[in-house]
């Protein structure tokens, strides 16, 4: 960040820190939803509802450009999936101030619980009924992943392999990379690989197209939770305006309205102050895997 | 008198450029294991299908601002600016290029470089660029494609100067006209509808080039689609399929009259 | 009243010009050949001889190998950028085929021939001065074009796409008309109109001449000097009186000019 | 020769231009408010541009040897994906000219299957194929054979619609049918666009990071995403210069080509 | 040996022919010519009088708004497809702007002449055989031009890609020549040398010629008969014999055929 003093039509730097008079959102989707709506709008009512300033929210698919948008100082505020966040974090010092809340899963079924967690996990499908029966048996076999950046996709299962011994790098595993959740579940469906990382339960994506996906492909070992997506500021960020912003998202996931909003448009129930620390995690399974 | 034979040594060359042809087809051909269908096959595509013709036509006008309607309309608009944008910056690129009497061979070997360079460069490394720098939205939308363009566009116009009828530029240089009046006179009126068509073909690129638009969160039809195909939300994307036809199918339409009042 | 000619002044003028093209065909070989102001030179030689080659050096249309050519003293074998242009300008163009821009109207295109007297920026935007359009207006009137003004120049007959050319050049008001068959798709009325056209501008104006003919007639009838080209060569430059039956025939070949008819015809 | 000069009539009215001109202005103008133009902030905030580039300026050439092999298997991919397309658009873009098929029915009905075709998105094509044929190049192959088939036939049928039209009159005089019509005045003369059209369109292909990632078919694209999503922009440096190489080659051999076959 | 004129057959037989351009220009005005199976016509007129139109409108290249045409008893108006194309491969046409495919080379262009006599398949793949290959070679000699015949058509000039347009048309081996103005680029040799060609295929071969000539002198050298088109009407249709000067000024209008020579020059 560049030193204090200098004003402009979005904000003014102080000596506590950057003071938005305009807050820039950035909304990137979560790898572990299943509906998402491209909406920039409702959020941005409900915000600037809280905040008293204008807001001007945009929704990304990608999110390597937030976080480049966040170190050049174009955006204050993403919404970041953990692996993000810790690159953020490492590239331009940003702070997590909120974790989403969602439903937890149950299995087996994968159907949503009604207890919110701050976190989800990972899964390793298979066919029902194949001789894969745990993390030895995937020597030798080719797994779909997602990019080898995704928490569920690859960083989750792949760490907790390794620590079980099963090194996918070297122990004669195919990994073939796909794109989406839901193309993973397909080719383990089509028997054009033998396991998929995906998180839990990418199943319900390919129930509409394939609707006996539940009784054809079955996981076959669930990670440890992964913390939730993060909520974001800019490193710079006045420590007031941060606590203006943690209490303007709780008091939305608290409002009865609000929560309808966020849960239909960005699968989000609510939100909970966190903390860097959560995300330790997310860099120890990062190191294990090599990255 | 008997026809004599075409000069040999053409005939060996081409004969090697057509071994080297099927030598490189021989090779591509290995590259792909091709196998049967799947079983999937049906109930997948079968589930596509229906949710393209049974559209949500509820998503056609919402009156947020964020319905179908509204985000065509705005990805016009961005398709539009940096088409126009691209299309300017093209013409001096393709001048450059373009491999004439006039420029000298290395001129035009450096022209060509400069667009495969920029053509090379990835759209999604410049949206970023873009992005630090104007900061996310159609904007930064706007600038990465005008740029992005740049390289195809001048391309397909230095071809196209290129395989021009010299005679009326002869013309205008034996009149003591400039490269300007050249280009005014004899140039672009030749070439105006090739131009209009390249860029009209690059415009409807434009407004398809949903990936990067949505990569930049630039609005526009772009961002819902993809989450749409990636939720497999099938209806949703039958009838942003919809729109955008009948959108491309207008720009066409409108395209071919505007081709006819100009050529 | 007789063509002006100034014995010295020298306004076009050839040294030593040769010009190869890429593939290799010589187009010419070694010209030297001065034409002096007020000249109403006439060249003739076989189809492929070198003759659309030789005007199109003279305005450096094309480059030449070697040599130098001058116009008007100025070497525009070395002239660059204004310099040239404003060599050009004096110089006015006819072509062989043409070279309208078949889809601007009649005027657009009998203007272009103004743009060296113009700034860019104007010539840009078409703002032609209103004496410009008159005077392109009269140049089609001259040839007998005047009705098809606001027409596409692709609907036009040949002959009459042969006219707006003509016209172009004589709204360039140059000081050397260069014309490559001016005449070439044109009826035997329209013809007369332009050669004596040519002729008036030659006499009146002074303007030099230099057309590519291909009848012998014509260039008897018009021409004050002919210039006889072969495979690039000249093999005959003189005066108009001198070109006799025999040196056309070194002209052309060992083909006797006026051949006995063919056959069987009667007339 | 009496030279009565008359006035220049007055030509069409340009009433109509500028009222188009206009027109394009105030959309141009809409346009730009639309998308929040801001020159200011481009041109006040340019080193952030700079900085990526920066980190680009010094490539982590280990990289290639992780890369070669991916854009080995991108180019096969391309190569056949493109000669499918280009074959099946071949006949396509013939009947969509207008000067050919002189039918507007039958020009509009294909011109409106070719608009469908270029309009579907490839993530969406390949989720079909995929569905079909399961991840892999087989799927690749497919989507971007019907990609390129969609931008070929649009190209070349437009450039056939401005062709000179001598050639064919005097081919037609001569009695040729249609198929010889083509083969021996129009195919000469659009042979240089349509090979143009094939290589840029392969080139397309070759740098397509998208699509065959998608679907499991490996390729170049997905270190590309796998660079940036690990901001080892040193990376993609490698990977954009790898491709310029294999553009540039393209080019040349495209070059060599034309002179030799046109 | 005289002209083969064979008095009762009409091979070509125009049947009140209008034609009126989109743009509103009527090309031809309700003729009705009947030309006999070898007759040698030559059509002439003011640039603009419609003679291309008329020529164009024979072998149907371009629709004719009312009336019939007859080739050889078969209404070409009426015919379609392979008739259509079998009508039209007897009849050869020499084209005023040539309509060569520049990027093609002179042998591909003079054997395009031949397309219609072979299968399609066996074309696609441009399959020619030797025969049709040296009656090309030996037309491109006829026209003199046989060393160009890998030379690509843009690399010739005007007067050469005229003659490869006229060895087009005479490697079709057809019945009836259409020529548009065959000579306009040609020198006075080569010109005699087409026409004499013309005349002589007319002669030997029976084939019946049109050719549209701006040169009356040319006119009354070869023809055997004459039609003076005005403002798409035909003015004149006669033997050459019966076209005096007085019934040319009538085609040319009121300029005088041999007027006097402009002041000045003597030759
Ligand atoms: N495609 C066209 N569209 C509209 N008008 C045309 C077209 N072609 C020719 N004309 C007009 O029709 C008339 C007759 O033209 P045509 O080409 O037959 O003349 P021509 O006798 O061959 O003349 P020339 O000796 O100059 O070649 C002219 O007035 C011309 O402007
Ligand atoms: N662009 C070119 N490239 C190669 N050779 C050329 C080119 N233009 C002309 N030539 C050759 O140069 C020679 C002279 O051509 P030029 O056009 O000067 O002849 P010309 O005397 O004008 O003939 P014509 O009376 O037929 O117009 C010819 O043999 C021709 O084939
Ligand atoms: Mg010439
Ligand atoms: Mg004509």
């Amino acid at each position: 960040a560049c030193g204090g003093g200098s004003d402009s039509s979005e904000g003014t730097q102080t000596d506590e820190g950057y003071v938005p008079k305009t807050l820039k959102v950035q909304f990137v989707p979560s790898q572990a939803a299943e509906t998402l709506e491209a909406k920039a709008k409702p959020l941005e009512d409900l915000l600037e509802a809280e905040l008293d300033i204008p807001v001007e929210v945009s929704v990304s698919t990608d999110y390597n450009t937030i976080i480049e948008a966040m170190s050049s100082e174009q955006i204050d505020i993403g919404f970041l999936p953990p692996n993000a966040y810790v690159l953020a974090n490492e590239q331009s010092d940003a702070k997590v101030l909120l974790q989403a809340q969602r439903y937890g899963v149950e299995q087996p079924g994968g159907k949503p619980t009604d207890e919110l967690v701050d976190s989800y996990s990972s899964m390793i499908v298979v066919k029902t009924g194949s001789d894969i029966k745990n993390l030895e048996d995937l020597k030798g076999k080719t797994i779909a992943t997602q990019d080898v950046t995704s928490s569920a996709g690859y960083v989750w299962p792949a760490a907790e392999m390794k620590k079980a011994g099963v090194d996918i790098e070297n122990s004669d595993i195919t990994t073939v990379q796909v794109k989406g959740h839901d193309q993973a579940i397909l080719s383990v469906l089509n028997g054009d690989v033998d396991a998929a990382f995906v998180f839990e339960d990418a199943r319900n994506n390919v129930v509409k197209d394939v609707p006996d996906i539940f009784e054809k492909v079955e996981p076959m070992y669930i990670t440890e939770p992964i913390p939730n997506d993060t909520i974001t500021a800019r490193a710079d960020m006045s420590p007031e305006w941060n606590k203006k912003i943690q209490d303007a998202f709780i008091a939305i996931g608290a409002s009865e309205e609000g929560r309808q909003i966020i849960s239909d448009i960005y699968s989000h129930e609510g939100y909970v102050v966190s903390d860097d620390s959560n995300f330790d995690i997310v860099r120890e399974y990062a190191k294990e895997v090599g990255q | 008198m008997m026809l004599p034979t075409q000069p040999k040594k053409n005939r060996y060359k081409t004969i090697l450029i057509v071994l080297i042809l099927v030598a490189i087809y021989v090779w591509a051909f290995a590259g792909i294991p091709f196998g049967g269908i799947k079983d999937t096959a049906g109930s997948v595509s079968k589930a596509i299908f229906s949710g393209l013709i049974h559209p949500d036509w509820s998503y056609v006008y919402m009156g947020d601002g964020e319905d179908l309607v509204s985000l065509l309309i705005e990805t016009i608009a961005i398709a539009f600016l940096g088409t126009f944008i691209s299309a300017v910056l093209s013409l001096p690129f393709a001048f450059w290029a373009a491999r004439n009497k006039k420029n000298k061979r290395f001129v035009s070997t450096t022209g060509k470089f400069v667009l495969t360079a920029i053509r090379t460069f990835p759209e999604i490394v410049l949206a970023i660029m873009f992005i630090k720098t104007v900061g996310p939205g159609s904007f930064a939308g706007v600038l990465a494609v005008s740029i992005h363009s740049i390289g195809m566009l001048a391309k397909l116009y230095s071809e196209a100067i290129e395989n021009m009828d010299q005679g009326p530029s002869e013309s205008i240089i034996s009149a003591g006209g400039n490269k300007i009046d050249v280009l005014f006179f004899a140039t672009l009126p030749q070439l105006v509808p090739e131009f209009i068509s390249y860029t009209l073909y690059r415009f409807e690129l434009a407004v398809r080039s949903a990936s990067i638009l949505g990569i930049v969160g630039a609005g526009g039809i772009g961002t819902p689609m993809i989450f749409a195909i990636d939720a497999r939300s099938w209806d949703r994307v039958g009838i942003i399929l919809i729109g955008i036809i009948v959108m491309v199918t207008l720009i066409d339409f409108l395209s071919g009259a505007l081709r006819k009042k100009l050529v | 009243m007789g063509p002006i000619v100034d014995k010295k002044a020298s306004i076009i003028s050839f040294q030593n010009v040769s010009k190869i093209y890429p593939n290799g065909v010589q187009g010419l070989k070694d010209l030297n050949i001065d034409i002096k102001q007020g000249e109403f030179v006439i060249v003739v030689g076989l189809s492929g001889a070198g003759k659309s080659t030789m005007l199109r050096a003279i305005n450096r249309l094309h480059e030449i190998t070697s040599g130098d050519i001058q116009i008007d003293g100025k070497s525009i074998t070395k002239a660059k950028g204004k310099e040239l242009r404003l060599i050009r300008r004096d110089i006015g163009m006819i072509f062989q085929s043409f070279n309208l821009v078949k889809r601007s109207t009649v005027l657009r295109n009998v203007l272009s021939g103004r743009v060296a007297y113009h700034s860019t920026l104007k010539t840009m935007f078409g703002l032609f001065p209103k004496e410009d359009k008159q005077l392109a207006y009269e140049a089609l009137q001259r040839v007998n074009l005047a009705e098809k003004v606001y027409t596409r120049a692709d609907e036009l007959s040949g002959g009459q796409q042969q006219r707006v050319s003509i016209a172009r050049a004589l709204t360039q008001e140059p000081k050397i008309i260069l014309a490559d068959e001016p005449v070439a798709s044109l009826d035997p009325v329209t013809t007369e109109k332009v050669m004596d056209d040519l002729l008036r501008i030659n006499h009146e104006l002074g303007i030099t001449i230099v057309v590519n003919l291909h009848s012998v007639d014509l260039a008897r009838q018009y021409g004050t000097r002919i210039i006889g080209l072969r495979d690039g060569e000249v093999v005959f430059d003189g005066p108009v009186a001198k070109a006799t039956d025999e040196t056309l025939r070194g002209i052309y070949g060992e083909k006797i000019l006026e051949e006995p008819k063919p056959e069987g015809v009667t007339v | 020769m009496k030279s009565h000069s008359s006035a220049l009539p007055k030509g069409k009215s340009k009433v109509k231009n500028l009222i188009w001109a206009i027109l394009f202005v105030l959309i141009f103008l809409y346009s730009a408010d639309l998308s929040g133009v801001q020159m200011g902030r481009l041109f006040g905030n340019m080193k952030q541009m700079t900085v990526i580039l920066k980190q680009m300026a010094s490539p982590d050439w280990s990289y290639i040897s992780i890369v070669i092999q991916p854009l080995l298997e991108t180019i096969q991919m391309a190569i056949i994906g493109t000669t499918f397309g280009a074959l099946v658009a071949l006949p396509f873009s013939l009947v969509a000219a207008r000067n050919i098929v002189k039918n507007p029915v039958i020009n509009g009905v294909l011109r409106f299957v070719l608009n469908i075709v270029r309009t579907v998105p490839d993530l969406m094509l390949a989720a079909v194929f995929v569905a079909i044929v399961g991840i892999g190049p087989v799927a690749g192959v497919i989507t971007l054979s019907v990609f390129s088939f969609g931008m070929i036939s649009k190209l070349f049928y437009e450039a056939i619609e401005t062709i000179d039209e001598g050639p064919v009159e005097a081919l037609t005089a001569s009695g040729a049918n249609k198929m010889q019509i083509i083969r021996y005045a129009i195919f000469p003369q659009v042979s240089s666009h349509f090979f143009s059209y094939f290589l840029y369109c392969f080139e397309i292909n070759v740098r397509a990071s998208t699509v065959l990632g998608y679907i499991g078919a490996g390729g170049i694209g997905i270190f590309l995403q796998r660079s940036l999503s690990q901001f080892r922009y040193d990376r993609t440096a490698v990977i954009v210069i790898v491709i310029f190489l294999v553009v540039l080659v393209i080019d040349a051999i495209s070059n060599k080509l034309r002179e030799r076959l046109l």
